[in-house]
């Protein structure tokens, strides 16, 4: 059986830091998979050498069974492979709406098509509809720059969705986000990936966000994967306890 | 052989005025991210001074006196306090796009406010050959790389024996860092356009002699100084020194060995290449890809 | 056809006020008669360009002071060149707009290229300073020098390289502009007609700086003499770096080589130079002495052969105006061919010229030799044709 | 731009018969003036699409520039294609010129980016100059002939300027379309964030080679009009200059909006002419403008309107943000859903 995502012996070194160092793990078809580490455990390098960022120096990534790595982030993307950054990413001269056609358009027809045809790329309705669901109807035509923090929060995650994704990686998603809001984002997130079919790995901080998120957890700690497994076991791990205290 | 050597020498003059104007070049933008293209203009108005003090009947002294005065005021303190202060937070090129207008005014001012026309310049050096290995060499050649060489040594020990000098380069290579540190940025912003100043000035006196002084002499020196910081990686004063004695030499022995003709393309093109195989230059610091 | 009617209006218009003023018209007498000078004030020409301006604004002022042509003053209007076609284009298709009586310059022969369709079409005579040979050869009715064509300098100076020099070998230096390179195709034949060995044939830029690659190319091609075809200040910097390099052959030049401003911006490095000058203010003729003092006491420096240039290229104006007896451009350019002017008659024109049909000139030259940092004349070379 | 659309293509639209009969007036001069403007107008466009919107700094317009002057007056005087024929040729030499030239952005950016077509622009040069059995060399191409369309001679000032209007006209309709396009907007996000646009599945290389292809081929377009307006070319208008006028004039008009080309080449090269009474202060007076604008406005004189434009809607914003805080609760109003599902949308 293939899996959608499939990492298996990946190593990044930076001269002689090992920043990566074998890392192995798979993502099953509509899992929310969470990604937790201490800070510089590996996790964002991970995520770059997954995405086409950065090169890893040994070992392979296999989407579908297919092998990914060494392609570039837009050939990847094309492939149904998403994401969604830490800082945040969006076009602020473009406006809410146009932010979202810019993140479906590559996916719909050829380039000549694109540029003879409509100047949306007949993909108003999805914007509007993606719009509408993270609840951003009254600032559809502010340009993104005008949004708060939190706004321009929903409108990178929903840039991320508009192609309809295989699989979205999402960079601390809830990082800088009000309580309030979180309980809705991750009900919206759940949400999509009922209704997209999609796979998801998340790297966060919040660990009650990623408890209550994901249904397996792999952990990351000096550039190794310390353990794997569901929530409740992630949580009595007392490896997993000792990387995160410390001494 | 002969002719060799005597090229090399020549070539290393050439490049020696480069490296100073590249220098300085360099320092300003790593402190100030400013890409100045009056760079040239800061290396033809010196001399231009002069004569206009020589003209209004000054001693030699004093004009020499007068005009490297007036020049480190208006083009050190004046350039960075009422040009690139205000634009430096609105970026790069916006600020680059200033520098190109304030050449072209350097430029037209000096035309128009003293001569369309190329002057004869006093020269520090007497004319003169050395015999050298058997190879008759120019001693004023030799002298523009002593002084050179002496001029960057000078800056290289200020940079690395003194105080000011070591926080200058801290400034120089991360200004974020050094504020936080405490270190009086803006003050050391300031010495780095000083001291680019009086690089142009040193530069100036050099070449005067020879090219004559003349509006447009910035021209060709301001755009070698600008390759040679590239090639050096833009962020290395031994770069730009490396850079700046280098495309000297290219050029010269282009000139002689490759093509007349084509003697302008030659170093680009050899320098293109490098910079495609190696985009960090010469002895710049390798990036990681990022896209 | 808009300009053609235009210009047929101005004409008939400039005619009707020439024959009043002719006829004692008075109130029209002070009416200005308009030279539109085109010229290099920026850019490469600038040098060659500030010296023709002055010599035309001299010119102009003396024969206002005595009543201007025909009892007409002139207004002059300089427009800048930029040394560059396109804008030389915009200002010579402004002059005409501006209908001018006659248009003076350029010199640099790309801006003339560009530009004198222009008056040609609007049938406006244009007196330019270009030495370059190709733009009297296109049988343009409208277009005149008013210094040798090089092609006609270039066989003299030869002859000077074979008898005087006698040189077996020589190095050719020149700019790679469109006068250099004009200079050096009508130079390197002659050398060979002659027999004479082309050593080195060596290239260098306008503007260029830094000659000491060159002068060392040259030091080693160890030829009898060394011919340089550059502009002014480059001479200037070629010959310091040949002194410099410690070149001992003897240097030949073209006019501009021994200019007034060569010899004060080279130098120590200027003595010894010699060759061939079309024109020059110390050369023996005695309208020249008094025009190289007037220029001098006005602007504070010796002229070069372009000052000279624009001077008598408004004289040319004035004399052949007056042989016309009135302002009519194309009986102007009628007269202009084949019209020979003397000093004896206007002294104005420094020198006996005469215009061949193509709109060269035909006149004395010199052979001169830097001594002391002075041009001295060796010998007076006649007209090709008198 | 992109929020309001329409305004560019009316404005354009209004323009055209005011420039059609307003310089009917003028003489020859006035008439090669305003022409010798739209001829640039369309070099700073081109420059304008990989500078202003694709973000990639090049000093290689001045080369096109030339390279479409050299292709006409080569293919209109030697081998005697009629004008369109050559106007065709020559943008397409300068697209295909251009996708090359646009491999080495792929690797440098910003300053190297610079140097690197700074270099191709001294060898453009130096060919123009030195290859004299192709294009004349110094001596450059003489009488370039004017064109005759339908029968009619276009060769007089005023037919010839219209022509070029409506030429200049056809050009900026077709980039006011491509800048609407999806293209567009990937060449903005190209500018302003090609990392995250790469994430988006943006092709950056593709659209970085385009960006470059289509400016340059905007610069050939020029070229190919300047010589039949100048109907004399040499190297010296080609020089490296050039490319730094071209790179000025955009960016004081204003980089990345549509008219700052039209506004950035009046003054580069209308407003030297009107300063000609001036005599040698006109470079200086020239010089001091465009100092003080980008001193007052670093994005350029149209950029001063898009400032204050966006003054207006964040303030806008801001209320609209005051009005609804994001909560993704229900409590937001308007029309949302709570599903992706198409058909969902109500």
């Amino acid at each position: 059986m293939t899996h959608v995502l499939e990492v298996s012996g990946l190593k990044k070194h930076f001269g002689g830091v090992k920043a990566v160092d074998g890392v192995s793990f798979t993502v099953e078809e509509g899992e929310i998979l969470g990604l937790i580490g201490p800070n510089g455990c590996g996790k964002s390098t991970l995520f770059n050498c997954i995405l086409g960022q950065l090169t890893p120096t040994e070992g392979a990534v296999r989407l579908d069974g297919r092998v990914i790595t060494g392609l570039y982030p837009a050939q990847l993307n094309r492939l149904g492979v998403s994401r969604t950054f830490q800082l945040l990413q969006v076009f602020p001269n473009l406006s809410v709406r146009e932010n979202l056609i810019l993140a479906g358009q590559e996916h719909k027809g050829t380039m000549l098509r694109r540029l003879f045809g409509a100047r949306d790329a007949g993909l108003t309705p999805d914007a509007d509809r993606m719009i509408a669901f993270f609840r951003l109807q009254h600032l559809a035509d502010q340009k993104a720059g005008g949004l708060s923090y939190g706004q321009q929060k929903l409108l990178d995650a929903a840039m991320a969705f508009m192609a309809g994704p295989r699989l979205v990686l999402l960079d601390e998603p809830a990082g800088g986000v009000n309580l309030t809001m979180l309980e809705n984002l991750k009900e919206r997130l759940r949400t999509i990936n009922r209704e997209l079919g999609a796979t998801f790995v998340v790297i966060e901080h919040n660990m009650d966000f990623v408890m209550s998120l994901c249904s397996r957890v792999v952990v990351m700690a000096e550039g190794k994967v310390l353990a794997e497994g569901s929530p409740a076991a992630i949580r009595n791990d007392p490896a997993v306890i000792e990387a995160y205290l410390g001494h | 052989m002969d002719q060799f050597l005597q090229l090399i020498v020549a070539g290393l003059a050439t490049g020696a005025i480069y490296a100073l104007a590249a220098i300085g070049f360099t320092l300003v933008w790593q402190t100030s991210q400013t890409i100045n293209f009056a760079q040239g203009e800061f290396v033809m108005l010196p001399a231009i001074l002069v004569l206009v003090g020589t003209h209004a009947g000054l001693p030699v002294w004093a004009a020499f006196a007068v005009a490297s005065i007036a020049f480190v005021l208006l083009f050190g303190f004046g350039f960075k306090r009422f040009l690139v202060e205000p634009m430096q937070r609105h970026g790069v090129l916006p600020l680059a796009i200033a520098t190109m207008a304030l050449s072209v005014l350097v430029k037209e001012a000096a035309k128009n406010g003293f001569s369309a026309e190329a002057q004869p310049f006093p020269s520090l050096v007497p004319d003169g050959m050395l015999s050298l290995w058997g190879a008759a060499l120019s001693a004023r050649d030799l002298a523009i790389v002593v002084v050179a060489v002496v001029a960057i040594v000078g800056l290289q020990l200020f940079i690395t024996r003194t105080r000011t000098g070591r926080t200058m380069q801290a400034t120089a290579q991360n200004p974020t860092v050094a504020r936080i540190l405490g270190i009086p940025v803006e003050r050391m912003i300031l010495l780095t356009f000083l001291i680019n100043a009086v690089l142009a000035l040193v530069a100036s006196y050099l070449v005067s002699p020879v090219y004559l002084a003349k509006f447009s002499n910035g021209e060709s020196i301001g755009l070698a100084a600008f390759i040679a910081a590239i090639v050096g990686g833009f962020n290395q004063i031994r770069g730009a020194l490396a850079g700046g004695f280098l495309i000297g030499l290219i050029d010269n022995l282009t000139a002689a060995y490759v093509s007349s003709a084509y003697r302008t393309a030659v170093p680009l093109v050899v320098l293109v290449v490098v910079i495609l195989v190696k985009p960090e230059g010469l002895l710049g610091r390798k990036e990681e890809r990022t896209v | 056809m808009t300009i053609r009617t235009l210009t047929a209006a101005a004409l008939a218009a400039t005619a009707l006020t020439a024959s009043l003023a002719a006829t004692g018209g008075t109130a029209l007498a002070a009416d200005p008669v308009k030279l539109i000078d085109v010229i290099e004030l920026s850019g490469p020409g600038a040098p060659a360009g500030t010296n023709w301006k002055n010599g035309v604004d001299l010119a102009v002022s003396e024969i206002n002071a005595k009543g201007g042509i025909l009892g007409r003053p002139i207004a002059v209007t300089h427009y800048d060149s930029q040394t560059n076609p396109g804008a030389t284009r915009a200002a010579v298709q402004r002059a005409v707009d501006e209908d001018a009586y006659v248009v003076l310059g350029p010199i640099f022969s790309g801006p003339i290229s560009a530009s004198m369709q222009i008056t040609q079409r609007a049938a406006v005579p244009q007196i330019v300073g270009g030495e370059a040979s190709a733009f009297t050869k296109q049988g343009n009715p409208y277009i005149f020098r008013t210094s040798l064509n090089q092609a006609d300098a270039m066989p003299k100076l030869a002859n000077y390289l074979r008898d005087e020099v006698k040189a077996k070998s020589v190095a050719v230096v020149w700019v790679n502009n469109d006068f250099g390179k004009g200079g050096r195709d009508s130079m390197i034949p002659e050398l060979q007609k002659r027999g004479i060995q082309v050593a080195a044939d060596i290239p260098t830029e306008s503007g260029q700086a830094d000659f000491a690659a060159d002068a060392i190319k040259v030091k080693n091609a160890n030829a009898d003499a060394i011919f340089v075809y550059l502009n002014e200040e480059e001479s200037a910097r070629f010959l310091r770096s040949a002194r410099q390099q410690g070149i001992a052959k003897p240097i030949v030049g073209e006019t501009t080589l021994l200019g007034a401003k060569v010899i004060e911006l080279a130098g120590e490095a200027a003595n010894g130079v010699k060759g061939h000058v079309g024109l020059l203010v110390d050369a023996p003729k005695p309208g020249f002495a008094v025009f190289g003092k007037k220029y001098r006491d006005t602007y504070g420096f010796t002229s070069d052969h372009n000052g000279i240039k624009g001077y008598t290229a408004v004289y040319t104006v004035k004399t052949i105006t007056e042989r016309v007896g009135k302002f009519d451009r194309e009986a102007f350019a009628k007269t202009l061919h084949g019209a020979r002017i003397d000093v004896a008659q206007e002294p104005g024109i420094l020198i006996d010229t005469k215009w061949l049909e193509n709109g060269d000139v035909d006149r004395e030259s010199f052979l001169v030799e830097v001594t002391d940092g002075k041009p001295v004349v060796k010998a007076t070379l006649p007209m090709i044709n008198p | 731009m992109i929020r309001r659309p329409d305004a560019n293509l009316l404005i354009l639209l209004a323009a055209f018969p005011v420039l059609w009969f307003l310089p009917a007036g003028l003489k020859s001069y006035g008439l090669y003036v305003v022409s010798l403007w739209l001829v640039m107008s369309i070099a700073a466009m081109g420059l304008n699409l990989t500078l202003g919107y694709a973000g990639l700094t090049s000093l290689a317009q001045g080369a096109f520039l030339g390279i479409g002057a050299y292709a006409t007056a080569i293919l209109t005087t030697k081998a005697g294609w009629p004008l369109p024929a050559a106007f065709l040729a020559s943008s397409g030499l300068s697209f295909a010129v251009g996708v090359l030239l646009g491999f080495p952005a792929l690797r440098v950016k910003h300053h190297y980016l610079a140097f690197v077509t700074l270099a191709f622009t001294v060898v453009v040069f130096l060919v123009a100059r030195n290859e004299q059995w192709l294009t004349g060399g110094v001596f450059g191409i003489a009488n370039i002939p004017r064109p005759v369309l339908f029968g009619s001679d276009l060769g007089a000032a005023l037919p010839f300027y219209r022509l070029l209007l409506c030429v200049t006209l056809v050009l900026a309709l077709a980039m006011w379309w491509l800048l609407r396009s999806p293209w567009g907007r990937a060449f903005l996000a190209l500018r302003e964030n090609p990392l995250r646009a790469a994430s988006l599945g943006i092709d950056i290389r593709a659209y970085t080679l385009l960006a470059f292809a289509i400016g340059s081929a905007y610069g050939g377009a020029a070229g190919s009009l300047y010589a039949p307006l100048v109907e004399f070319i040499d190297p010296a208008p080609f020089a490296l200059s050039a490319s730094f006028v071209l790179l000025l004039t955009v960016v004081a008009g204003g980089a990345g909006s549509f008219f700052g080309p039209f506004v950035g080449a009046f003054f580069s090269y209308m407003l030297p002419e009107l300063l000609r009474a001036t005599g040698g202060w006109y470079l200086i007076i020239y010089a001091a403008v465009v100092l003080v604008i980008v001193m007052i406005s670093p994005t350029g004189l149209l950029g001063l309107i898009e400032r204050w434009r966006d003054h207006r809607s964040q303030t806008r914003a801001a209320a609209a943000r005051a009005a609804a805080t994001p909560t993704l609760g229900a409590e937001a109003g308007g029309s949302e859903s709570d599903s992706l599902r198409k058909g969902a949308t109500p």
